[in-house]
């Protein structure tokens, strides 16, 4: 490419891209800027921070492995929260756009109502209905399944049910996007010529479907490697994310420098891990193409 | 629509099937939600499910609170305005990245998204010292700003998926029709993705409304969101009915506004996708099914 | 010319225009009366200030006083963001904070002559450093449902170190680190096995006993859905919580000291340093530690006074047991000791208390 | 220059062939030494060719030849790093596609599924902004063209794929473009339709005698269509002309192969006292005639179209005059309507002829044959494989 045309390209990129770059630039960035110098500062108990320029609070997590535990357990656990929220919520998502009308506003708004709920709310729901004089384990004595209440909630189970409740609507709206373009008369081609249900699906449907899963996958595990509420309040502190690491330095030991280390630790192995599989993913697709060329 | 006359892939036992695992998700979506709303039915002064006797003096209290209705139009106000903004920006950064191919694409993203990867505990925090050094910390306009950054990683993601699966050559079919690119923008590619930026504003418009943890930096003393006020209720003070009924029915009236503007935009179609589908649909198989 | 643009840059002229509209919708009061700007805590105590002491005070002072919202670490966050140019008067913060925001110099001292209602107060309500005084009492320690010990024939709670006995498993309920009341329960129970805030590993060792029969660790600082939902027949808390949560809402509680003693948290206001209303500030606290907010208080929000002629609700008996004498039981700790030693305390909870 | 033998490039200038068929007409597009380039990749490494008024002219070529380039550049979309486009005169570079007025019909036909037909063909007029009557009266007209009166208020998506081309054409053309581009306009349908939309578009094309450029990777479309062909390969013209001369003459042995099928067998030249000697092993020595293939030497290509091949049968009639003859042994035979397939096997080479039927000799698989084909339809290329 030429210099000028280089030039044109990038000033036609600019004139879109300056007004969202330069509000999130002052807006944003600023801020996180600060927060990533402030980092780098010490703190002392009483008299707060120290101005400083070292990466002790860097070292201090990355050589300690309680809190490299923390941050594996946080990336477990999205991982799997994705995982769980992409396939319960691929049959939704399906359900979803083969419905019309009321049943699928019903669907829609059953869908939103655990993320607009205050999680306070929800969470004091789950206790009502998980809790050990909850319906649930209620129903299971009745039913003679069990002589002791069953202690459901306050456990990594309920950290990944309680995300998954909260995430789904953004997996769902994700997938059923991708397959509200799908143009179905492929699935009826695959049928006419022979393929049954299932592989109709596993051979048209999913594979085109995929970049909405990967929307889905994408908000979901970003959301989940951040999220508070739900880990605080419905799985527990013992069942300790980074989130709430970095709830607990900021708003009870108001140690902000190690609190800002913690969410740029936090920050880039979401985006390391996203990257990864961006990478790996042109890759798969790259290796795909030098075998279909070499085929033919 | 060709769906119409297609059978989908599961046999009768696998729509069965399909329809109980719907149903027993939808359950479980609301369980939590209608338990606590049915348990500020109770008469007795705390939340218990099943309610003690029946009574709507929890919900009806919740007039007699002006700061708490006040607090319910600041809510309604900043998301609609946070959402809007987030949508204005998610389009045109969409527009960029998808448009014009540029290696400052990444960073680009990386701007507009990356606030939905940190916790807002972090977003708030931050926001509270910039804004302030800044001279907007404990204004309307500081409270915005820390909204548009929280929910525009919606809007982008959104409108991203819908404008990248609209067919590119419909916009050059419209400037080599004589349209200059605003009017392509306006008269193409803006109705085709107007559901997905819909979308976008829509979940934008809900993570501004249901958000506690950034605001309860950036409020003011004329200035509390919502969910700031019954977030802070409920921790300061135990848990009472009056309180989830309020919270409940923040839920009910946020869906009831949602129903009421699904009749009016068609909501069941928000989420994009169609946009170009058609042309993407040719029918030469009808040939074949014939 | 370019359209994109346009739309941009109509786009930004709108949000500044909204922005615009928005703010002057909330133009700033012009007024005769000597505006007071109150930091304090949401919630119940921000129903009673409004509804009981500001009306008041404004009479009394031909004042305007603004409450904004917060717990202790939000508005400390403001106070060190604001420190060039403070906003705020009067800052209520949790005496532990306080340490901290003292230690910031975002706080500055009072003369004791402007607080003639200092001597009223219980001793541990007046600071030697002069800065800030303590207006709410809040007493550790053990409420517990007598329903449930009733139904199971448990015998009665005496010593911290009940928490760990084998008939309570699971249905004990303690704070999270990060909430302020756990750090003085490490030094409690420290104390109750020959201990103390100086030699923490007793109350380190007793957790760990405790710690099968921990329910939940409560990140809310609210135990009654625990209570109500029957998961907690004990948890720590204090006498302020518990009795004002009875009054309120009739749902049987009851609250004992155990033996070996208990200490107190206290809510405090301080004047902010720089504050813009110093000499009304001065005023608002000692108004606030008088004898009429202090019953006030006692009355509708049900926390234990400072002021020691302030008349106590009369059924508060019956739900506290037998609040200890005023003397030898009343722990005093070293808040500033507390401080310096909690990021580590925190630490050493976090990998061998909170975990699975 | 001697109709037989086309010679391989480099032995005569480049662009000698062409000036000679774009005589008649006056040139109304001229596109100059275009090139592209993405990255380090160039798609197009100076490409150029012009249309006369009223000319059909196709870019032929394999995927990535760069022929949808060279299309997109002259409909403005994309900016060349070098090069001109005029039309009519006019310097092009600069103008943005909108102001060009030039009709392209998508390859997916691109038409606006927010839109009915009506709306999707008014779309340029409103762009021009004429009144609303003209406007409908030139839609309607449109339609009529396209012998699609009623479908106005349908949307595309309810039509079948050869009414929605009709529907991109009659949208295309009622601009009333200066220049029209058709970007392989024929993939989307299916072998019976193509044939059938094919004729048509020649018709509409016909009548409306507006200049035009086909962009298609199937020389059978382009012959079809056009009236000049450019032929390219790796963003570089290899030859241009009318579609028999791309198919009699191909400037070299790409342009051969692509244009049609063709028996390509791997020899030896020799230079000698009358012109070169070339040895094909198996098929003895094919002389070229006099005069051509001179400097030939070392390894070359020889070319033969199956039709250009008779099968006779063994020692029928005397050998034609300036023709090879070669013995072969017949193995398959297809008999397919109109002509008939023969898979003949000279020593190591299979060799595909074909007849008319009805011309066709009668012969059984295992017969003895004799090939017999003329001098002049023999083509000879230097290099040493089929690229």
């Amino acid at each position: 490419m030429n210099p000028g045309r280089a030039r044109h390209e990038l000033g036609r990129w600019l004139r879109l891209a300056l007004l969202p770059a330069a509000l999130f630039a002052v807006i944003y960035a600023w801020p996180m800027v600060q927060i990533l110098r402030g980092s780098l500062n010490g703190f002392d108990p009483i008299a707060g921070i120290v101005p400083a320029l070292k990466p002790d609070f860097y070292v201090k997590f990355l050589t300690d492995s309680y809190y490299l535990g923390v941050l594996w357990r946080t990336v477990r656990l999205s991982l799997m929260v994705t995982v769980v929220a992409a396939i319960a919520g691929y049959p939704i998502s399906y359900f979803l756009v083969r419905s019309r009308g009321r049943l699928r506003l019903l669907l829609i708004i059953v869908l939103l109502v655990p993320l607009v709920t205050s999680p306070v709310v929800v969470a004091y729901g789950w206790l009502v209905l998980l809790g050990s004089k909850g319906i649930v384990n209620m129903a299971l004595i009745a039913l003679g399944v069990t002589d002791e209440p069953i202690k459901m909630i306050y456990t990594a189970f309920t950290l990944v049910i309680g995300l998954v409740q909260v995430l789904a609507a953004f997996m769902v709206l994700s997938i059923a996007a991708s397959l509200q373009s799908l143009d179905w008369n492929l699935v009826l081609a695959a049928r006419s010529l022979g393929a049954g249900g299932w592989r109709a699906f596993g051979a048209i449907i999913l594979p085109l479907s995929l970049p909405g899963v990967a929307t889905g996958c994408l908000l979901v595990f970003s959301l989940s490697m951040s999220a508070y509420a739900v880990p605080a309040l419905i799985a527990g502190p013992q069942v300790k994310v980074m989130s709430e690491l970095i709830y607990e330095q900021t708003m009870a030991l108001l140690n902000w420098p190690f609190a800002g280390c913690m969410s740029i630790i936090l920050l880039l192995s979401t985006t390391g891990l996203l990257a990864a599989v961006g990478v790996l993913g042109r890759w798969q697709r790259a290796r795909q193409i030098a075998a279909a060329a070499a085929e033919a | 629509m060709a769906r119409q006359t297609s059978e989908g892939v599961a046999g009768p036992l696998g729509r069965l099937i399909l329809h109980v695992y719907i149903l027993g998700a939808a359950i479980f979506l609301v369980a939590p939600v209608v338990a606590i709303t049915a348990g500020s039915l109770t008469t007795t002064q705390y939340v218990v499910f099943p309610p003690r006797g029946l009574t709507l003096e929890w919900y009806l209290r919740m007039f007699d609170r002006p700061e708490m209705l006040s607090s319910f139009a600041l809510s309604l106000g900043i998301a609609a305005t946070a959402a809007t903004i987030a949508a204005v920006v998610g389009l045109v950064a969409a527009l960029a990245m998808v448009r014009h191919p540029s290696p400052l694409n990444r960073l680009l993203w990386l701007l507009v998204v990356s606030p939905m990867m940190l916790p807002s505990v972090v977003l708030g925090f931050a926001f509270l010292q910039a804004y302030t050094h800044m001279g907007f910390g404990s204004t309307v306009a500081g409270l915005l700003a820390g909204h548009v950054v929280l929910v525009t990683p919606y809007a982008v993601a959104l409108i991203l998926t819908g404008l990248k699966s609209l067919d590119p050559t419909l916009e050059l079919a419209a400037r080599s029709l004589g349209a200059n690119p605003g009017r392509a923008l306006r008269r193409v590619t803006l109705p085709l993705i107007l559901w997905s930026v819909a979308a976008g504003w829509g979940l934008a418009f809900l993570v501004s409304f249901g958000d506690a943890a950034v605001s309860v930096f950036l409020n003011t003393p004329e200035m509390v969101t919502l969910p700031v006020r019954i977030f802070d209720a409920l921790r300061y003070s135990p848990l009472n009915p009056e309180l989830t009924a309020i919270s409940s029915g923040l839920v009910i009236v946020t869906l009831a506004v949602l129903v009421a503007s699904a009749s009016v935009v068609r909501f069941e179609r928000l989420f994009g996708g169609r946009a170009g589908e058609p042309a993407k649909t040719p029918k030469n198989q009808e040939g074949r099914r014939a | 010319m370019n359209a994109f643009n346009d739309i941009g840059f109509k786009a930004a002229i709108s949000a500044a225009a909204l922005a615009a509209v928005l703010s002057v919708a909330h133009p700033p009061r012009a007024e005769a009366a000597t505006p007071l700007v109150l930091a304090c805590y949401p919630g119940a105590p921000e129903t009673f200030f409004r509804a009981e002491i500001i009306p008041r005070f404004e009479k009394e002072y031909d004042a305007k006083v603004t409450y904004l919202t917060g717990n202790s670490p939000g508005t400390i966050a403001k106070l060190q963001a604001q420190k060039d140019d403070p906003q705020i008067d009067v800052a209520c913060i949790d005496d532990g904070p306080l340490v901290q925001a003292k230690g910031m110099g975002l706080v500055q001292a009072t003369d004791p002559a402007k607080l003639p209602n200092l001597k009223e107060i219980q001793e541990v309500s007046q600071f030697k450093d002069g800065i800030g005084v303590g207006w709410g009492l809040f007493r550790f320690g053990l409420a517990f449902n007598p329903d449930e010990f009733k139904q199971r024939n448990l015998p009665a709670l005496e010593s911290w170190n009940d928490l760990a006995r084998a008939d309570l498993k699971g249905h004990v309920v303690v704070n999270s680190i990060s909430i302020s009341y756990t750090p003085i329960l490490l030094t409690m129970l420290a104390r109750a096995n020959g201990g103390d805030e100086r030699h923490i590993d007793p109350g380190f060792a007793e957790m760990q006993k405790i710690r099968p029969n921990v329910f939940t660790f409560d990140t809310t600082a609210d135990l009654t859905p625990y209570f109500q939902q029957g998961e907690a027949w004990v948890g720590v808390w204090t006498d302020s919580e518990t009795y004002s949560y009875v009054q309120r809402t009739k749902f049987p509680l009851k609250f004992v000291f155990p033996k070996e003693g208990t200490t107190a948290i206290q809510t405090t206001a301080s004047v902010v340093k720089g504050a813009k209303h110093a000499e009304l500030a001065e005023k608002f606290l000692n108004y606030l530690i008088g004898r009429e907010a202090q019953e006030l208080m006692a009355d509708k929000l049900g926390w234990m006074p400072v002021n020691k002629s302030a008349k106590l609700p009369s059924d508060m008996a019956a739900i506290i047991a037998s609040p200890p004498g005023s003397g030898d039981n009343m722990v005093s700790l070293d808040w500033k000791y507390l401080g310096e030693q909690r990021p580590a305390w925190t630490e050493r909870w976090n990998k061998e208390i909170e975990t699975q | 220059m001697a109709a037989a033998l086309a010679m391989a490039p480099g032995l005569e200038p480049r662009d000698g062939s062409a000036a000679v068929d774009a005589e008649a007409r006056a040139t109304y597009l001229e596109v100059r030494d275009l090139v592209v380039r993405f990255g380090d990749y160039a798609a197009l490494g100076g490409v150029s060719f012009e249309v006369g008024a009223g000319e059909r002219l196709c870019l032929l070529g394999p995927s990535g030849c760069g022929k949808t380039t060279s299309l997109r550049v002259v409909a403005g979309f994309i900016h060349p790093d070098g090069g001109a486009v005029r039309i009519a005169g006019r310097d092009m570079l600069g103008v943005p596609p909108e102001a060009r007025n030039i009709g392209i019909l998508f390859q997916s036909y691109a038409l606006f599924p927010h839109l009915t037909v009506h709306e999707n063909v008014a779309f340029g007029l409103r762009m021009r902004n004429l009144p609303e009557a003209e406007v409908r009266r030139r839609v309607g007209e449109a339609l009529e063209l396209v012998r699609l009166p009623k479908a106005g208020p349908k949307r595309p998506s309810m039509l079948s794929g050869g009414e929605q081309q009709r529907i991109a054409f009659a949208r295309a053309v009622v601009i009333k473009p200066s220049l029209l581009l058709l970007d392989e306009p024929f993939s989307n349908l299916d072998a019976r339709l193509r044939q059938e939309m094919r004729g048509e578009l020649l018709d509409l094309l016909q009548r409306l005698e507006i200049a035009t450029v086909l962009v298609t990777h199937d020389q059978e479309e382009a012959m079809a269509i056009a009236d000049r062909i450019v032929v390219m390969r790796a963003g570089m013209v290899e030859q241009v002309g009318g579609p028999s001369d791309i198919y009699e003459r191909p400037r070299n042995l790409f342009v051969a192969r692509f244009v049609g099928e063709s028996n390509v067998f791997a020899g030896r030249a020799k230079p000698g006292a009358a012109g070169p000697q070339i040895d094909v092993p198996g098929l003895g020595r094919l002389d070229p005639p006099e005069g051509a293939g001179a400097g030939l030497a070392g390894a070359v290509q020889v070319l033969i179209r199956p039709e250009k091949i008779r099968v006779l049968p063994r020692a029928a009639r005397p050998p034609a005059r300036e023709s090879y003859r070669a013995a072969a042994t017949l193995e398959r035979l297809q008999y397919l309507g109109h002509r008939t397939e023969y898979r003949l096997r000279v020593g190591p080479h299979s060799i595909l002829a074909w007849r008319l039927s009805e011309s066709a000799p009668q012969l059984r698989p295992g017969e003895a044959v004799t090939l017999e084909w003329a001098k002049a339809d023999t083509l000879v290329f230097a290099g040493e494989t089929a690229a």
